[in-house]
C-alpha cells in the first residue's frame, strides 16, 4: 500500500474517531441544554394572555397598514369558502 | 492527539476576549428588548442577532470572506441599504393628512431642534475628560434626534462609520421608548385644558394632490439642498409609486419584499459594527446619553412650537401634536393620540397628528442634509 | 475653556442657527407650494371617471395572470361589507 | 456668514447648467407619459425619476459612490437586469397559441424585417450633417424595430452604452404608442375582406408539449446560435419554470417579486444615462425617428407576410394578425383584435394574434444575437 | 456619396440579407421542431391522471405547510384593500 | 460571403466540443430527473439548465462577463447564497417535536457516521488507479452523507470549489432517492416486532422553548465548534425569526421570496460548474459511489443507535426512527413513517421521525465545522 495513502487513512480514521466524538459530547450537552430550556420554562411560566396587553406597545417604523386582523381573514376566508361552494 | 489539540484550539473557548463576552451579552439584550419587550423588533433582532455573530472569536464573520463583511460592504459602504429603506418607508407613507392641513410642517420643522441642540452638547461632552467628539462625529450623533432610522444609518454611515453600530442600536431604541419618554414632556409643557382642545375634521385630499406632493418635494430639495436628495428622492420615488396607481405591483414589492429583504441585511450589517473596540468605548455612553437628550429636546420643541401657532391661528390646534414632529412614525402620533383621550375621550388626535409626524420625516432628512452639506 | 472646544462650540452655534433656519425656510417654502398644489388642483380638477375609459388603454409588458377576477373580488368585498355590519 | 456661502453654494441654484434643466424637464415629460397617459408605466416611471436624479447637479448620483452608480454597474454593465427581467417575461408567456399553429412563427419572422432595414436607415441618416453612427451604433438602435424592452436594453449595453438611455426611452416610448402607430398601416395593407376573415378556433395544446418547447428553442439556439443564447437561455428557463409544474414557488417569485425589484432597479439605472451630454444631442432625435420607422416597417412586413401566407395557406389567415409580429406583447395583439372587431364584431382574433406575438419575442431575440455575432 | 459610408451601406445590406435569411431559417426550422414535439406527444401522450400518484412522491428540501392558494391569497389581499380604500 | 463565413463561425456546430455535448445530455437528464421523476425539482431544475448553459460553445456564461460567472462569484465564492438559504431553511423548521424529546438528537448524531466513514472509503479509493482526492477532497465528498444541500454546498465550496458540480448535484439526488434507498437497509436492520412499536405521544412544547432553543444552540456552537457558526448561526437567525413572534415579515421573506430567489441563482451557479473538464472525470463517478455509501452508512448508524438506545430506555423507541438521523428533511421522516406504517397501520410515526430528522441538519452543521476546522 502507497505509504502516503497509508498516512491519510491515519488521518482519515483520527478525523472519524475525534469527529464523531465531538459530535456526539456537542449534541449531548445540547440534550442537557434542552432539558435545562424545558426546566427553566417550567419554573417561570409565560404568563397567560402574554399578547392583548403589555406596558409598551408593538412598535414598527414600518407600518402595517393593509395587514388584516386574523379575525378578518378568518371571516373572509369563510365567506370565500361559501362563495366557491355556491358558484 | 494532535487533532485533539487543533480542535481545543479551534474551540472559541481558548480565545474568548472579555470584550466579546460583554458585546455577545449586548446581543442578547438587544435580543431580549425586541422579543420580550417588543423594541422596534424588525430592526433590534437582526443587529443584536448581528452583534453575536460580529464577536465570535474566530468566526471572521466581519472580516474579509465574512458574510457580515460582504452585507456591510454591499450595503452600507455604498450607502444602499438605507436608501432602499427609505423608497419602502416612502410607499407606506400617506402624505394626505400633511396636504390637508400643510401648516403642520412647521411642527416637523421645530421638532429639528432636538438634532442641532444635540450638536451642542456632543461638543460640550468634550469638557469631560475621555471624549473627543468632532463636529463630523457630533452631527453623526445629533441625527439620532431625527427619530429616523434609515437617516441616522445613512448620515452614520457617511461621516462617522465607527460610531455606527452605537448611533443605530440609540436611534432604534429611543423611537421604541417614545411612549415613556414623550409623555412626561407633553404634560409638563401642556395644561389640561390644552390637551382637551379638538382639531377640526380634515378635508379630504385629492389623489391628484397626492401624486404632485413627492414631486413638488424632490423640486424643492432639488433646488435647496442637492446634499440631501440621494434620501428625499428615494423616500419621493417611493412615495410616487404609492401615489400614482399605476405602478402597483412596484409599490407593493417596495413595501414588502424587497423592504424585508433589505431590513433583516441591514439590520445584520449594523450588528456587525457592535464589535468590542467600537462599541466598548466611553463614547458609546455619550451617544445613549446624547440620544436621550436630542428626543427629549425635539419632543419639547415641537410642542412649544405647536403652542404658539396654537396662538396665532384661526382654527385651534392642539399643542399635543407638536410632539409627533419628532418622526418615529406611526408611534409618537399614537403617542399624541393617547394622551388627548387622557384629558378628553372624545379627542380622536391620531390623524392631526400624521401630519406632522410625516413632516418629521421630511425635516430630518433636511436636516441630514444639512450637515452633509455643511459637515460632510 | 479648552480653546479648540471654544471653536467647536462656535461653529456648533453656528450649524445650530443655519441649519434651523434653513429648515424653516425650507419647509415653509414646502408650505406655499402644497397650498399651490392645492389650488392647482381645485382650478383643474380630476374628471369625474378617470378610471373606465381612456384614449390609450393601460398596457404593460408583463401580463397580470394571478389577478383575481373581478367577480371575486366584487363577491369577497360584500362578503367583508357583510360580516363587519352583523359584527 | 460664512456658513452662509458654503451652503449657498451647496444649493443646486448655484450650480445647474442648462442641459441638466432640460434633462429633468424630460424626465418629468417620462413620468406625464407613465401616469397620466400610462405609457409603460412600470418602465417609463422609474426611467423618468432616475432621469431627474442623475442631473441633480452636486448630488452625484451617477456618480462614484452614488446609488445610480452602483446600480447601473452591478445591473446593466453586466448585463444581469435586462436577463433576469427576460427571464420573468417567459415565466410569464404561454406559447400554447404559437405551438397549436406554428406556422405563426413566420410572422415573427418577417416583422424582424423592421430591424434590418432601421440598420440600413441609421447608415443612411450618416448623409445628413451631424450624424455619425457606425456599424455598431445602428445595430444598438435598429433593435428598437424588436419591440422588446429587455432585448433592447441588454443588445445597446452591449454594443452601445452611450446611447441606452436613447434607445430604451425609444423602444418604451413605442410600445407604448403601437395602438396609435399601428392601425393606420394595417388598414392601409388591408381591406375590409382580409380584416373580416375568421380564423379557425386554436387546438388545446398539451401540457408536455410546452414542457418541449422552450428547450426545443433552447437546443436550435445552440446550434445555431450561441450569441443568442444569453437573452434566449434565460427565456427559456422561465418558461420552462412556469410549464413544467414542479417548481411553482420559483415560478411564481420570477414572475412577480424578482422581476418587480430588478424592474425598478433595471428603469433607475437607464433613467441614469440619460445625462445632459448624451441625450441632448442630434443623436436621440434620428434615434427617435429610427424607432417610429422600425415599428412601422415592422408591422407593415408583418401583415404583408400574412397576406402573403393567406395565400398560400388552406386555412384561413386574417392579416391583420401579422402585426402582432413585432410583439410588445400583449399590446400588439389587442391592438390586432380591436381592429379585427371594427371590421367585423364576431371576429375575436386576440388568441390568433398571441401566436405571432410571442414568436415576435422570439424572433428580435434572435437577430439580436445575429448583430452580436456578426457586429458585436 | 462618402465612400465610408458607401462602404458602411454595403454591410447594412448584407446584414439585411444575411440576417433575415438567417431569421426565416431558423424559424423555419423551429416550426419543424413544433410539428416534431406535436408528433411526439401524440405517439407518447401523457398518463391520463399524471398529478395523484407516482412512484417517487413530491419532494422538497422547504415545507409549504399552511399557504393557502396564491390566487385566494391575491383575491383576498385586492378585496382588503378596496374595502380599506373605501372605508 | 464573408458574412456567412462569420455567421458559421459563429454557430456551435464548427464549435462543438465531445464533452459538452455529453454535459448538456447530463444537464437534460437532470431536468429529465427534476420534471418527471420529480427528484429535488427546486435544485435540479436550475442546476440541469445551469449545466447547459454553461457548456454551450462561444457563449461564454461562465466566463469573465457572463451571467453565471457573476452569479457564481457574487453567491458561492463568497458563501453567501447557501448561507441564505440556510437562514431560510431554518425559517421553515419547527424544532417542537426534538424539544419535547430531546434524546433524539443522539440519533442526528450517530447518523453522521455515514460523514466521516465516507471519508475513509474517499482515501481508500485512492488505491484505485485515477483517483487522487486529497483529505481536503474527501472531506468535501464525506459530507454528502450529511443529506443537507446546503451544507454539502458550503462546505464543497471551502474545501474543494473544483468538486463542487459533483458533490451538490450527488447530494440532491441520493436525497430524491432516499425512498430507495433507505427502506431496504432499515428492513435488513429490523425485525417485524421492532417495526411495529408504537412510541408514546409527544408533549406540547411552549413558545419560549422553541424561541431560546435555537439561541442555546447558538450559543453551544459558539462556545466549542466556532467553525460552524456560519452555518449554525444563520440557520438559528431563520428559526428564531420564525419562532419569535415578533417579526413575521421578516420570517415570512426569510422563507419565500428570498430563499426562491436564492434558490434560482444557487442552481444556476451549481450548473455553471458542471463543465466537461471538472465533471467528466472519473472522480465524479467515485463522488457518486461514495455518496451513496454515505447515506447507507447513514442510515445504518442512525438504526443502529436507535436499536441501542431502545434496550435502555424506559420509554420505547421504534428504531426505524434513527434513519430519519441523516436528515433529508421531510423526506427521511416521511419514509419513516411509510415502513412503519407497512409493519403496523396505526403506527405514525411521522411526528417522532420528525425529531431526529431536524436534530440530523444540526448534525451535519457541526460535522462539517469540524472538517472546516480540521481539514480547511
Ligand atoms: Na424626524
Ligand atoms: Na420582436
Ligand atoms: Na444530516
Amino acid at each position: 500500500m502507497d505509504s502516503s495513502v497509508h498516512q491519510l487513512l491515519v488521518e482519515a480514521g483520527t478525523l472519524l474517531l475525534v469527529g464523531m466524538s465531538f459530535v456526539f459530547v456537542f449534541l449531548t450537552i445540547l440534550i442537557a441544554a434542552v432539558h435545562g430550556i424545558t426546566l427553566f420554562c417550567k419554573r417561570f411560566p409565560e404568563p397567560a394572555t402574554p399578547h392583548p396587553s403589555s406596558a409598551v406597545p408593538v412598535v414598527s417604523q414600518q407600518n402595517d397598514a393593509g395587514q388584516p386582523s386574523p379575525q378578518v381573514v378568518a371571516a373572509i376566508t369563510a365567506a370565500i369558502h361559501q362563495y366557491r361552494q355556491t358558484k | 492527539m494532535d487533532k485533539l489539540t487543533v480542535l481545543w484550539q479551534s474551540t472559541a473557548l481558548a480565545h474568548f476576549q472579555g470584550g466579546q463576552l460583554i458585546m455577545m451579552a449586548v446581543g442578547l439584550l438587544l435580543l431580549y428588548l425586541a422579543i420580550v419587550k417588543k423594541f422596534e423588533p424588525l430592526l433590534l433582532l437582526p443587529i443584536g442577532f448581528g452583534a453575536i455573530l460580529t464577536n465570535i472569536p474566530l468566526a471572521g464573520f466581519s472580516e474579509a470572506g465574512g458574510i457580515l463583511y460582504y452585507i456591510y460592504k454591499v450595503g452600507i459602504d455604498t450607502g444602499v441599504f438605507p436608501l432602499l429603506i427609505f423608497m419602502g418607508v416612502g410607499a407606506m407613507t400617506d402624505f394626505g393628512a400633511l396636504i390637508a392641513n400643510p401648516k403642520m410642517l412647521l411642527l416637523g420643522a421645530a421638532a429639528q431642534f432636538g438634532i442641532f441642540a444635540t450638536l451642542f452638547g456632543a461638543i460640550l461632552l468634550n469638557l469631560v475628560p475621555g471624549f473627543e467628539f468632532t463636529l463630523t462625529d457630533a452631527s453623526a450623533i445629533a441625527i439620532i434626534g431625527g427619530a429616523d432610522g434609515p437617516t441616522a444609518i445613512f448620515l452614520a454611515s457617511r461621516l462617522a462609520p465607527e460610531l455606527l453600530g452605537a448611533i443605530a442600536v440609540a436611534a432604534y431604541s429611543y423611537m421604541a421608548l417614545v411612549p415613556i419618554i414623550q409623555p412626561p414632556i407633553m404634560k409638563a409643557l401642556t395644561n389640561e385644558d390644552e390637551r382637551k382642545i379638538e382639531m377640526a375634521q380634515l378635508r379630504v385630499v385629492s389623489r391628484r394632490e397626492k401624486i404632485i406632493f413627492p414631486l413638488a418635494v424632490l423640486l424643492l430639495t432639488i433646488l435647496f439642498l442637492p446634499a440631501a436628495t440621494p434620501l428625499v428622492g428615494m423616500f419621493c420615488l417611493g412615495n410616487l409609486m404609492k401615489e400614482c396607481g399605476v405602478v402597483d405591483r412596484l409599490s407593493h414589492t417596495a413595501q414588502n419584499e424587497l423592504i424585508n429583504i433589505v431590513t433583516i441585511f441591514l439590520g445584520l450589517a449594523v450588528g456587525s459594527k457592535l464589535s468590542a473596540d467600537q462599541f466598548l468605548s466611553v463614547k458609546t455612553l455619550g451617544i445613549l446619553a446624547l440620544g436621550a437628550v436630542a428626543f427629549s429636546i425635539g419632543t419639547a420643541a415641537g410642542v412649544i412650537m405647536a403652542k404658539i401657532m396654537s396662538r396665532f391661528s384661526q382654527q385651534p390646534i392642539n399643542p399635543l401634536v407638536g410632539a409627533a414632529g419628532v418622526s418615529a412614525v406611526p408611534m409618537a402620533a399614537r403617542v399624541v393620540n393617547k394622551v388627548g383621550l387622557e384629558a378628553n375621550p372624545h379627542n380622536f388626535l391620531l390623524m392631526h397628528a400624521m401630519g406632522p409626524n410625516v413632516a418629521g420625516v421630511l425635516g430630518s432628512a433636511v436636516a441630514a442634509g444639512i450637515l452633509l452639506a455643511l459637515v460632510g
